[in-house]
């Protein structure tokens, strides 16, 4: 019966998807020409290049344009990491917990204290080539966070020290939040970094202080997503559970 | 190119994201386990990032990225806006899903189970 | 080569919605859990060919690795069977 | 530095990253911190109230690009009121949860920190002029709003917290599925901008999109088949946090419903659907709260069927409606946190949750008691209290537009409100003492706070002046629709 329903009501929705859909032609231009921009981002694809001097235009609209998304979103990620310390009671930051994972081979264990400086780096990286190439403070805050990973799985008395992990994060989301703040008190607008030289397109140093917020959110989104694994991988027994 | 091609590129491409949506939605709402559950959530979340990046494609379009020697092109790469929603959509993503598996993990040490046939102290 | 390029996106967005209808149908969780990875893997290929090479990097980093690492942890904490119940819990949830 | 609307969003946040460090330094900072940006908060919205009628609508550009390509920070009488009661709300359940977990510094920390977020997410939805950009905002609304409803370790929360994260995934996948389809029709995503481009939509496209934003923010605004997840969640949270989501999160919910409805999409044929909407949310919610014995469940089921009516406020739609319904916001916001207030503390010493428990305790804890039965009596409509004036501007409006039915309907509601509510009343005055329990005599902050709102219900009652005048300044700017437009996009030309 239940069943009935819902299949009923994907059908409803699934309806109306596709009807919406059929207005929406796939492959085809509606941004507009050079002269004239039909939508926003026909002017971020005209002007990126001049203002901001960025080569990765998505980058510019990340961090530049609708920087306070992605100020929000790291603030989502600060958030699920705080939230997941309360929901799994984790009290004290270095207390003995009981770990889940049994231990691992050696190849294992040799083939991760292999790769994981590889991985960082290869996450510093991408997060320091932001603005020039795919890739920024997410990719390779994830990209250092894997790494983290492997070294969490591979050794079983592994840990990542709590401490670390909560200066890095907030001393990146300061940074971020400052730089905000500091456009705000130069006169211009929250975020505004027109201040910065901008420098010339395809060079490492462009892009006026986007490099620069990228990095700081790279560090805080590779300690948070680190944090989440680390507090889902150290669980603690429930004192309250109804079953023995 | 001649029309057909694009009809079923058109096809394929809308049609799996909104196959994903619906496969995803039936999950959540017909499955008992609370992991399927929250699998089922994330189809959901990829059949919309899917969407999104297809409603930026332009035929024969490039990235949106000014790499050297591709300096002078402009209107002719994709549409970079929604690839940037979709970029804070799926980190968004990723955390509402550890919120959610650290709840599992907790319902399942409360009561012993991840189903929710058991676990119906409150009315569902 | 317009050809293969077309192809190609059929034949990964027909498997897309195969392995998403495995993902739910399969009982052994840690075999629809390795399935949603697929589904991200098969994604950031689609995103590379959609010209949105940012969204197929964050999707290969986060919804591969990262994702699936959590869904595993999850299973190893909880049970790894859709269906599979400690008895001895359901029997005492129901007496208190 | 001048105060501006960002203030409201950048203080919070640099203060959230701060607080992991600043509790190494002394862990008393934990507390005292969220404390100062919430006082903070009470600071910017007065001096902004005050500006207000000077500089008209205050639209703030972000990072320098202005209106339809960077984001930008509106801040008009109605978002203006709104944020203002928030923060003070906001205050007050960080006031009152002062001494929460006072030894156990660890979760403390955790949870002021998402207590001050939820308040800024609330408040940035509210104040953002970019559609993606609220999302982003209830996005932080719904995180924290998970991890606080499962706060407690005992209970049935994370069971709750379960429930409202899968309503709040599907609420939040709607609403981005809604948005794609907008961004491809118009092109932007700044809301002022899409005011003036939503006639390019074919009309069909137009529906499953309000649909979509429909569910979606009503999910949040806890409208009818979609509130199954709040009566558990006032249930199980910790009390200050049920008045925290009853005061500031559903406000914000329907902030964004009205926003959507009014501002982008101008259809008046809507007006209708909203009216069922609410008659049947009000109807179904009322009726389920007098079949409740949890006192938190039935408040919970009374704060869904006033939402009820806010949306058949809004759904009259002329000038004396919206005054009606920005004034029972404001009523709920402050009534129903009180009582939340007051029933956590009832409910604390009694062995159950259950009303049937609560006897005789007005001669235990009289103030506590009084309080209740003063929000109680305000919630209703009895005449001196805040509460009167707001249902009757209700009703003259609907009487305004000749919709007898409605005044009935109304009207019966209010008799099955006063019904249950009496019946509580009536087990803690007249219920017979049970001797044994050991009270916990509320804390002083706990006295300050319920001390406030209840001056503050009996002065509007007496007053009502005092607060229509911005009510009123609200109201207008929510429907003079050209003001916001031409507010946000004043120039084309960037730098």
């Amino acid at each position: 019966m239940k069943r009935f329903f819902v299949i009923a009501l994907l059908a409803v929705v699934g309806y109306y998807l596709t009807a919406s859909l059929a207005y929406i032609p796939f492959g085809v231009n509606r941004i507009g020409t050079p002269t004239d921009e039909a939508t926003v981002s026909g002017y971020y694809l005209n002007n990126t290049k001049e203002k901001s001097q960025v080569a990765n235009v998505v980058t510019a609209i990340v961090v530049n344009y609708r920087g306070f998304d992605t100020l929000g979103e790291v603030t989502v990620l600060f958030l699920a990491t705080t939230g997941l310390a309360s929901i799994l009671f984790r009290r004290k930051e270095d207390e003995e917990v009981e770990r889940i994972n049994k231990p691992s081979s050696s190849l294992l264990q040799t083939g991760s204290k292999f790769l994981f400086p590889l991985v960082v780096l290869l996450g510093i990286y991408v997060f320091i080539h932001g603005h020039l190439t795919p890739g920024g403070g997410f990719q390779g805050g994830a990209i250092i966070a894997t790494g983290f990973l492997l070294m969490l799985i591979a050794y079983q008395k592994y840990h990542v020290g709590h401490a670390v992990l909560t200066w890095v994060e907030s001393l990146a989301g300061i940074t971020f939040v400052t730089i905000g703040i500091w456009g705000l008190l130069t006169g211009g607008s929250f975020l505004d970094n027109s201040y910065f030289p901008s420098g010339t397109l395809n060079s490492l140093i462009s892009g006026g202080a986007i490099p620069i917020i990228y990095i700081a959110v790279g560090f805080k989104v590779g300690a948070e997503l680190t944090g989440v694994l680390d507090i889902l991988l150290n669980t603690k027994e429930d004192k309250t559970k109804l079953f023995k | 190119m001649s029309f057909d091609y694009q009809n079923i590129v058109t096809i394929s491409v809308y049609g799996s994201a909104i196959a994903l949506i619906l496969i995803g939605i039936y999950a959540v709402l017909i499955k008992k386990n609370l992991i399927k559950i929250v699998i089922g959530m994330s189809i959901v979340d990829a059949g919309i990032h899917l969407l999104f990046v297809a409603i930026g494609y332009i035929n024969n379009g490039t990235a949106p990225i000014f790499s050297p020697g591709n300096e002078d092109r402009v209107l002719d790469m994709v549409d970079p806006v929604p690839q940037a929603l979709v970029l804070t959509a799926i980190v968004i993503g990723f955390a509402t899903t550890a919120v959610a598996l650290a709840l599992v993990i907790r319902l399942y040490k409360h009561h012993g189970s991840a189903s929710i046939d058991n676990i119906k102290s409150l009315k569902w | 080569m317009m050809l293969i390029y077309i192809g190609a996106i059929v034949i990964l967005a027909f498997l897309l919605v195969f392995v998403a209808l495995y993902a739910i149908r399969q009982k052994d969780l840690l075999y629809a859990v390795i399935a949603t990875g697929v589904i991200s893997l098969l994604l950031s290929v689609i995103f590379l060919m959609l010209q949105a090479p940012d969204v197929a990097l964050t999707e290969a980093a986060i919804g591969i690795a990262l994702t699936t690492i959590a869904f595993v942890i999850t299973i190893r904490n909880t049970t790894r069977y859709e269906g599979e119940e400690m008895s001895s819990g359901i029997k005492n949830n129901k007496t208190e | 530095m001048s105060i501006t609307p960002v203030h409201y969003i950048a203080v919070p946040l640099l203060a959230a990253f701060l607080i992991p460090l600043l509790a190494k330094l002394h862990k008393e900072l934990v507390r005292i911190v969220p404390g100062l940006v919430f006082l903070y908060f009470l600071i910017i919205s007065v001096t902004l109230m005050q500006q207000l009628p000077e500089t008209g609508t205050i639209s703030e550009v972000i990072a320098g690009w202005s209106a339809p390509w960077g984001i930008n920070l509106v801040f008009s009488p109605f978002s203006g009121f709104l944020a203002s009661l928030m923060s003070f709300i906001g205050f007050l359940a960080w006031l009152y949860s002062y001494r929460f977990k006072k030894v156990d510094f660890a979760q403390s920390q955790k949870y002021f920190i998402l207590l001050m977020m939820l308040v800024t997410g609330s408040i940035g939805i509210v104040l953002t002029g970019d559609i993606f950009n609220l999302f982003v905002f209830l996005e932080i609304v719904a995180i924290s709003s998970y991890s606080l409803t499962s706060f407690y370790s005992g209970r049935d929360s994370a069971e709750a917290a379960f429930k409202q994260l899968l309503i709040g995934s599907f609420a939040s996948a709607f609403i981005l599925l809604g948005i794609l389809i907008l961004y491809t029709q118009t092109g932007t995503l700044n809301m002022a901008d899409l005011a003036t481009k939503v006639h390019l939509i074919a009309p069909s496209v137009k529906i499953s999109i309000l649909v979509l934003f429909l569910v979606g923010f009503g999910i949040e605004a806890e409208m009818f088949p979609l509130n199954g997840w709040a009566p558990d969640v006032y249930s199980q949270a910790p009390g200050p946090i049920g008045s925290v989501f009853a005061g500031v999160v559903v406000k914000a919910g329907i902030y964004a419903l009205i926003r959507v409805l009014y501002t982008i999409f101008d259809i008046p044929e809507i007006t209708h659907l909203l009216i069922i909407l609410g008659v049947i949310t009000m109807i179904i919610a009322e009726v389920a709260a007098l079949r409740q014995d949890n006192l938190k469940r039935m408040l919970a089921y009374s704060s869904i069927g006033q939402m009820g009516v806010v949306l058949i406020a809004f759904g009259i739609g002329t000038n004396t409606a919206i005054f009606a319904a920005l004034f029972l916001m404001f009523n709920h916001a402050i009534i129903k946190s009180m009582l939340f207030f007051s029933s956590s503390y009832l409910l604390y010493n009694s062995t159950t949750k259950a009303i049937t428990h609560l006897t005789g305790f007005a001669k235990k804890m009289p103030f506590v008691a009084f309080i209740f039965a003063l929000g109680a009596f305000a919630i209703v409509g009895l005449p001196p209290f805040s509460g009167f004036w707001s249902k009757l501007y209700l009703l003259m409006a609907a009487a305004d537009q000749k919709m007898l039915l409605l005044i009935g309907t109304i009207l019966v509601i209010s008799v099955v409100e006063i019904i249950y509510y009496f019946r509580v009343i009536g087990k803690l005055y007249y219920g017979k003492e049970e001797n044994n329990i050991e009270i916990q005599k509320p804390s002083i902050n706990g006295y300050i706070v319920m001390g406030i709102l209840g001056a503050i219900i009996i002065v509007v009652g007496v007053y009502p002046d005092l607060i229509t005048g911005i009510i009123h300044n609200a109201a207008d700017a929510l429907s003079d629709k050209s003001t916001y437009i031409q507010s946000v996009i004043t120039e084309n030309i960037v730098r």
